[in-house]
């Protein structure tokens, strides 16, 4: 056995491996091109092994913690448990690829150096919060990842972008100071703050006093709905699709709409317990809202001309199977819930690369203007076909997956609209997806394309295709060794085995 | 010699003598005078610190004859930890201000306008320390009185160092104000004498002041402290005064000034008097948190309405001020409860998350007041627009803003998120929902205020403004109070532990 | 007794002159006249208010203070009066100028950035 | 008991209350600032009738006189100021209060209502407060013989609480300081260098005066210790002799810029925080003195202090109506906006700090 394995510093490291980095390029003059990117590698190749080692000591039935008191009874205190891993490895993984995917889109742009730093600390921000031992914890880094995205999305400077930064800052802020409230009103009442799976309310204190729970639950709820766009609290998601790709990327596969749905799982699976937040009637609150947004986001998906705004509105909806799986009381929609957030992850992020290429190698942003990109940029759109069909749920891609579990659990469900609502989203999945599939490969040409990229020795510059490959064949491997103890779904069983559910 | 009257005398004479050395003049004695009061604050606040966290509340008879003949100077959790915050902020201020003012050995100063700031900045502000450290450590009455004048003249020599007409009427004004204010509690005082026979602050707590006369006492008292204070509705001097300041000064108007004469409130309501710990009190509890609600929203609103960067800073300060006295309705553990004597007590958490918010916002203030006054050095005005894109010239003074924003606003991981999550935690532990959404309402309003600087400074203009350089101290000054602003949200235990010798419960 | 009396009633009245004069006068000599005045009503206060000693010596504590006042009292006359020399110097005249309430610098700062952006 | 001292007290108490009244509602300056010496004086008065001469002392010397005189000095040069303007925003308005709003004697007299019951208030607060124990004299009293003095005043002052004193030390330096601050270091107090010693009365005036004050001052500084006196009242008789030599010519100016003056007003505090540290180190407690050692160092400190005192005095009488005039280049800065006028810029170029670049 490795010796650094049982190091309970291990999670300090990850966080402390891009915020080191996010610092110190923050330091850095702007033409310190080759130290930046080394920088940037190092972190996220550095963050990348230490998961790996954790994610070893875990299987090999390890945990992680590491805290220190805050306050009388709240710690600040990071662990690496099952379901942190989970999340904990898809962001540093998709770190990776995006930093390689980042420095090729921004190569010879402006303010790369404020650039890199924030991008740091935004995964700072996401791996701390995944690896949140408590809810104290857990608010510290979602806060912070606020201001780490801030700068990324007004990037470009534009009056757009800082509209779309404003609007995101509203409604995040709002929504985080509500989290705090909730925050602190749970600790007023129940006295601690600790994540515990299963649940760590006791179920007879919150019998007595059934309402103060409930007007905390949905402060807590309400705090974290806005960052997983739950419909009506989404309005921010689309207008900030304006940043560039590869924070759109991390924005909707990594960071911002994981940490609100990761928070959601943790809110209903380690604070009130699947069972207690059923009993008290929220869990079908959350099952809802959930289903609603799945159509509404797929229905809003489909009128959308702008290829990221339709990817955007997509988000909306796949990032709701998530808490529907896990507010339905039953392990297969659990696990389904839980798979999803992995899978959604990597195949919106490829979905992303591939925009991003496109408008940068072609300056194609419209479904419509799409016609024929396929012949120029066919690995490209191999890999976004490949994402698409994971998305609809076609087998044996990774969406299969995830749609499969989470059938099984609907059907298993008392509520009798989960399994038409979630036909009525592959359908519609189908129905925006299947047309840009359609038209990049099988219409003619139609519209000017600046075409920058040709004579690079892939298709275009190998830094924006290569990531976009690279997750698509991710995303087709989860799907087809979804078997395999490894896969995401092997590990989500994995924890459903030893109880961490 | 007990290491308490070593160390307590060190806080009061070491400032002192420094100011007496600086007014010898020139560089070498300027800065060794900043060096004498920083080093025996600091010293003298480490070693208080030791003594009150090992061996509890400390107190040294001033002549030898103690309460209520002599003087006694006090040093509980509270009294340190203000001292500690002292010594911090004012040492920083104080290298911030070696470069801010230039040398003062150059020629040039006798011409320059501002060269008479440059000349007796140190020593006004060398008196201002012995005034504060004095006012902490106080145990008598009078004592705080005369320290409170002290503090009154040289605040408001501070303002008055800036030579704009605008600086030299808001310094009247803020004398004014001040010496109204001294005149206020030392009509409390001779009432308190007149009724009680002492001076001394734990004679009159064992005497129990309660009935008509000590009512009246606290009240004018309270209205002069108050005003000193900048309580809302009282606030009206403030942001004049603080924004026409030179920037070290503003720094340390802000973070300090306004603290010891909350301090000296925080001590006659709690400490002497226990008000609210019988039924009756709560309304007057209440009473001053409804001020420090109103001075949240208003100072907030009044702040995202201006256009020059330092006054709206200052009216931020008036914003956090109101903080301070939301406290008050939060200590009661009942909330609304008429409780009978001896059946209640304060709740620590609104306690420490008081302290804790007076202690982060004085970090967090000076950094900004300090970066603020860096931007404005640099460009040789005031106003928001003409800092356009500062943050791309002066990202350190730019990033210290922010951090120290971060913490006002109560984001975490800062001293003000641990100041705020434990009033929250008062306040909804005991249902005080209201109370919760204005903790949580004045926290938004502090990010829009910080976003609007932060929105000038990153902005960039086509036709750049005359630009001069900075000293590096300047910025790197700002930078480690904006840093110990942040750290201090990640270990507040021992420091609610400190806080805990001597508490709040009365004497 | 009776003396006492006397002036402690004289103590509270020109104290609350001084301050009513503070108050309601603009110019700053008389605001500073006002504190002044307040400053010795409170002295009287100090001095007629306590027990006196069985030879009608006043309390030596207190004359103490107000000794310690007077000079106190002395020295923030002296530094009022040079800030409101300077006021007028500064200003032309020798007036707490009123600030209508909050005084804003600027309509607001939300309209001049909308105006900047147009 | 005779009624007399009834109708002292009276007199004196409704005079005081009638100057308080007429000096803060006449418009004239001048009338204001003879009342207010005029009620210093009656304040002495009321001092002896409340048996406490060493304040009346004061009052009469500090109070009245030297607080006096720094209104007249200011008054003076609020008026000479005006007298040069033709413009009408300063034209000698500036000594007659023209901001006076005329009232109905209806609000006057309902203003006045107000303020009447809220000094009736606090009036009947303190006479129905009921009466206690002396509780220090009894503790003065007994410690008396420790304290190195018999004068239960000083003993208070200058060993009870010192540090009260050290401290009203400091306010006094503090204002010194501040005065200090307020001006540019180059001016001239009422007199041309060039007349020094050409005013025949004040001259012979002050050769008659001064060594009187000065002999008078050194003594009341050694009574303190057992009877009537003190520091305080010695340093302002000190302080008036120099006032006098000033005005007379036969001194220089006293300026900030003088090491030597520096020096003299700080050194009570030099001396009283030594002996201070001293005790400490010998004592264990700060400003404790070495047994026997009590009246010795109390009798030093009372010496710095006479000294010190005087020579601030002295400073702030002159310092104070020593505000520069306006000055054009001043006039320039505020619309920079930066408060320590480092930037003078009608080309908009930095005078200071350009060599920082």
């Amino acid at each position: 056995m490795i010796p650094i394995l049982d190091w309970a510093l291990l999670p300090l490291l990850v966080v402390l491996s891009s915020f080191v980095p996010g610092i110190w390029i923050m330091f850095l003059r702007e033409d310190q091109h080759g130290l930046r990117t080394g920088l940037n590698m190092a972190g996220a190749i550095a963050k990348f092994v230490l998961v790996i080692l954790m994610l070893q000591g875990v299987a090999m039935g390890l945990s992680y913690e590491w805290r220190i008191e805050v306050l009388p009874g709240i710690a600040f205190s990071l662990v690496g448990d099952g379901l942190a891993l989970l999340f904990v490895t898809l962001s540093a993984s998709l770190w990776l690829v995006t930093t390689v995917y980042a420095v090729g889109y921004l190569e010879g742009s402006p303010h790369r150096t404020r650039f890199f730093s924030f991008f740091s600390l935004c995964v700072t921000a996401t791996t701390g919060l995944a690896m949140a031992g408590d809810l104290f914890t857990f608010v510290i880094f979602y806060e912070a990842l606020t201001w780490a995205t801030y700068p990324l999305i007004v990037h470009r400077g534009s009056p757009e972008a800082i509209r779309a930064g404003r609007l995101y800052l509203i409604y995040t802020l709002t929504a985080g100071t509500v989290l705090v409230v909730g925050a602190v009103a749970l600790f007023a009442e129940a006295g601690t703050l600790d994540f515990v799976p299963g649940g760590a309310l006791d179920p007879e204190a919150v019998a007595g006093a059934p309402v103060r729970y409930l007007v905390i639950f949905f402060l807590l709820l309400g705090g974290l709905a806005v960052k997983a766009a739950l419909v009506p609290l989404h309005g921010w998601l689309p207008t900030a699709m304006v940043a560039p790709a590869p924070v759109s990327a991390l924005l909707h596969a990594v960071a911002v709409v994981k940490a609100g749905a990761f928070g959601v799982v943790r809110l209903l699976h380690s604070i009130f317990g699947i069972e207690l937040a059923t009993e008290m009637g929220v869990a079908i609150v959350v099952a809802m809202g959930a289903g609603f947004t799945i159509i509404y986001g797929s229905v809003r998906a489909l009128n959308q001309d702008d290829l990221k705004r339709r990817l955007a509105f997509s988000t909306v909806s796949q990032l709701s199977y998530v808490a529907l799986g896990v507010a339905l009381l039953l392990p297969a929609s659990h696990i389904g819930g839980l798979v999803h957030l992995v899978h959604q992850g990597i195949m919106k992020i490829t979905l992303f690369f591939c925009a991003g290429v496109l408008s940068e190698v072609l300056g194609v942003k419209r479904v419509s203007d799409m016609g024929g990109v396929g012949r120029r940029l066919p690995l490209t759109m191999g890999a976004f076909s490949i994402a698409a069909l994971g998305m609809v749920g076609l087998p044996p891609m990774a969406g299969f997956i995830s749609k499969w579990y989470l059938g099984i659990g609907g059907l298993g469900s008392d509520l009798p609209w989960v399994v038409p609502v979630l036909l009525a989203s592959s359908l519609l999945n189908a129905a925006y997806f299947l047309p840009i599939v359609r038209t990049a490969w099988f219409d003619d040409r139609n519209s000017e394309w600046k075409d920058s990229g040709r004579g690079a020795f892939l298709e275009a510059d190998w830094r924006l295709v290569l990531p976009a490959v690279t997750t698509a064949l991710l995303a087709l491997g989860c799907g087809l060794l979804a078997g395999s103890e490894w896969s995401p779904l092997g590990w989500t069983l994995l924890l459903v085995e030893r109880g961490h559910l | 010699m007990t290491d308490v009257a070593l160390w307590s005398t060190a806080a009061v004479a070491g400032p002192l003598l420094g100011a007496i050395l600086t007014l010898v003049r020139g560089r070498l004695f300027t800065q060794l005078g900043l060096a004498v009061a920083a080093a025996s604050s600091l010293l003298a606040g480490l070693g208080l610190t030791r003594i009150v966290a090992l061996e509890g509340p400390g107190r040294h008879l001033l002549g030898g004859w103690g309460a209520p003949l002599g003087i006694e100077l006090l040093a509980d959790g509270l009294a340190v930890i203000m001292l500690l915050t002292t010594a911090g902020v004012g040492s920083a201020v104080s290298l911030y201000a070696t470069a801010y003012f230039g040398d003062v050995d150059d020629p040039g100063m006798d011409v320059a306008p501002g060269g008479r700031a440059a000349r007796f900045f140190t020593p006004v502000w060398l008196l201002l320390w012995t005034s504060l450290n004095g006012v902490f450590l106080s145990g008598d009455l009078f004592n705080l009185y005369v320290n409170l004048e002290i503090l009154g003249l040289s605040a408001a020599a501070v303002v008055t160092l800036a030579v704009t007409a605008k600086a030299t009427l808001a310094g009247m004004r803020y004398l004014l104000v001040s010496l109204v204010g001294s005149m206020l509690f030392l009509l409390g005082v001779a009432l308190l004498y007149t009724a009680y026979g002492t001076l001394s602050l734990e004679g009159l707590a064992a005497a129990g002041p309660t009935g008509v006369v000590p009512a009246v006492a606290l009240g004018a008292m309270t209205v002069g402290l108050a005003a000193k204070t900048a309580l809302f509705p009282l606030h009206a001097w403030l942001p004049p005064a603080h924004s026409a300041a030179p920037a070290p000064g503003s720094a340390l108007l802000s973070a300090l000034v306004v603290k010891a004469s909350f301090y000296i409130i925080v001590r006659l309501w709690l400490h002497v008097y226990g008000v609210g710990l019988v039924g009756a009190g709560e309304g007057a509890l209440l009473f001053l948190g409804a001020l420090g609600a109103g001075a949240v929203v208003w100072g907030s609103l009044l702040a995202l309405r201006q256009l020059s960067l330092k006054r709206l800073i200052a009216y931020s300060t008036v914003a956090q001020i109101g903080y301070l006295f939301i406290m008050f309705p939060l200590l009661p553990e009942v909330a609304g409860g008429v409780a009978q004597e001896g059946e209640m007590g304060w709740r620590v958490d609104a306690w420490g998350g008081g302290i804790y918010h007076a202690v982060s916002h004085a970090f967090a203030k000076a950094a900004m007041f300090l970066a603020a006054g860096t931007m404005t050095y640099a460009v040789a005005d005031d106003s928001l627009p003409s800092i356009s894109g500062i943050a791309h010239r002066l990202p350190m003074s730019f990033l210290a803003f922010g951090l120290g924003g971060l913490s006002l606003a109560g984001l975490p991981p800062s001293g003000g998120f641990v100041a705020k999550w434990l009033m929250l935690s008062a306040a909804l532990a005991t249902d005080r929902w209201l109370w919760a959404g204005i903790i949580a309402l004045g926290g938004l309003l502090t990010i829009a205020y910080v976003l609007l600087v932060m929105r000038y400074a990153l902005e960039v203009r086509e036709t750049p403004t005359a630009f001069r350089s900075v000293p590096r101290r300047m910025e790197w000054t700002a930078m480690a109070l904006a840093l110990t602003a942040v750290a201090l949200g990640f270990r507040a235990v021992e420091i609610l532990d400190l806080l805990d010798v001597g508490g709040a419960a009365p004497w | 007794m009776s003396t006492d009396l006397i002036y402690l009633v004289t103590g509270a009245g020109v104290s609350m002159l001084g301050f009513r004069g503070f108050v309601t006068r603009a110019h700053l000599f008389w605001k500073i006249l006002g504190i002044n005045l307040m400053g010795s009503g409170i002295f009287l206060i100090l001095i007629a208010a306590p027990p006196r000693l069985p030879g009608g010596e006043a309390d030596p504590v207190p004359q103490a203070m107000v000794l310690t006042g007077i000079v106190v009292a002395l020295s923030a006359t002296a530094l009022a009066l040079g800030v409101a020399l300077r006021v007028a110097v500064r200003t032309g005249r020798p007036y707490l100028e009123e600030e209508a309430g909050d005084p804003v610098d600027h309509p607001t700062a939300a309209s001049e950035i909308r105006r900047e952006m147009e | 008991m005779s009624a007399l001292p009834w109708i002292l007290d009276g007199v004196v108490a409704l005079l005081l209350i009638g100057l308080a009244y007429r000096l803060l509602d006449t418009r004239d300056l001048f009338e204001a600032t003879v009342l207010y010496i005029a009620f210093g004086l009656t304040l002495s008065l009321a001092w002896v009738r409340l048996g406490a001469a060493d304040l009346a002392l004061a009052e009469a010397a500090l109070g009245a006189g030297v607080t006096g005189a720094l209104f007249l000095n200011a008054y003076q040069r609020l008026a000479r100021r005006g007298e040069g303007r033709t413009d009408e925003e300063s034209s000698g308005l500036t000594v007659v209060d023209d901001r006076v709003d005329e009232v109905s004697p209806a609000a006057a007299l309902a203003s006045y209502g107000v303020w009447g019951l809220i000094a009736g208030g606090l009036a009947w607060v303190l006479v129905t407060l009921p009466a206690r124990d002396p509780i220090l004299p009894v503790l003065v009293d007994a410690a008396l013989e420790d304290a190195g003095v018999s004068n239960p005043i000083t003993a208070v002052l200058l060993n009870f609480r010192a540090y009260d004193t050290l401290l009203e030390i400091v306010v006094l330096v503090a204002a010194m300081v501040g005065v200090w601050s307020l001006d540019r270091g180059s001016r001239e107090f009422a007199r041309n260098p060039a007349d020094l010693g050409d005013e025949p009365i004040l001259g012979a005036l002050s050769r008659l005066v001064v060594p009187l004050a000065g002999l008078t001052a050194v003594y009341l500084t050694w009574t303190g210790a057992y009877a009537t006196g003190g520091a305080f009242q010695a340093g302002a008789l000190a302080a008036g002799a120099g006032v006098l030599l000033v005005a007379a010519g036969f001194m220089r100016p006293v300026t900030s810029a003088a090491p030597f003056t520096r020096a003299l007003g700080v050194l009570a505090l030099v001396v009283f925080t030594v002996v201070g540290l001293v005790s400490l180190f010998w004592t264990g407690l700060f400003l404790d003195y070495p047994p026997g050692a009590e009246y010795g160092l109390i009798l030093l400190v009372e010496g710095a202090l006479t000294v010190s005192i005087a020579v601030i005095l002295v400073e702030l009488f002159v310092d104070v109506p020593a505000i520069p005039e306006d000055d054009p280049g001043l006039r320039v800065l505020d619309p920079t906006g930066d408060p320590l006028g480092r930037v003078i810029s009608p080309d908009g170029a930095f005078i200071r700090g350009a060599e920082e670049e």
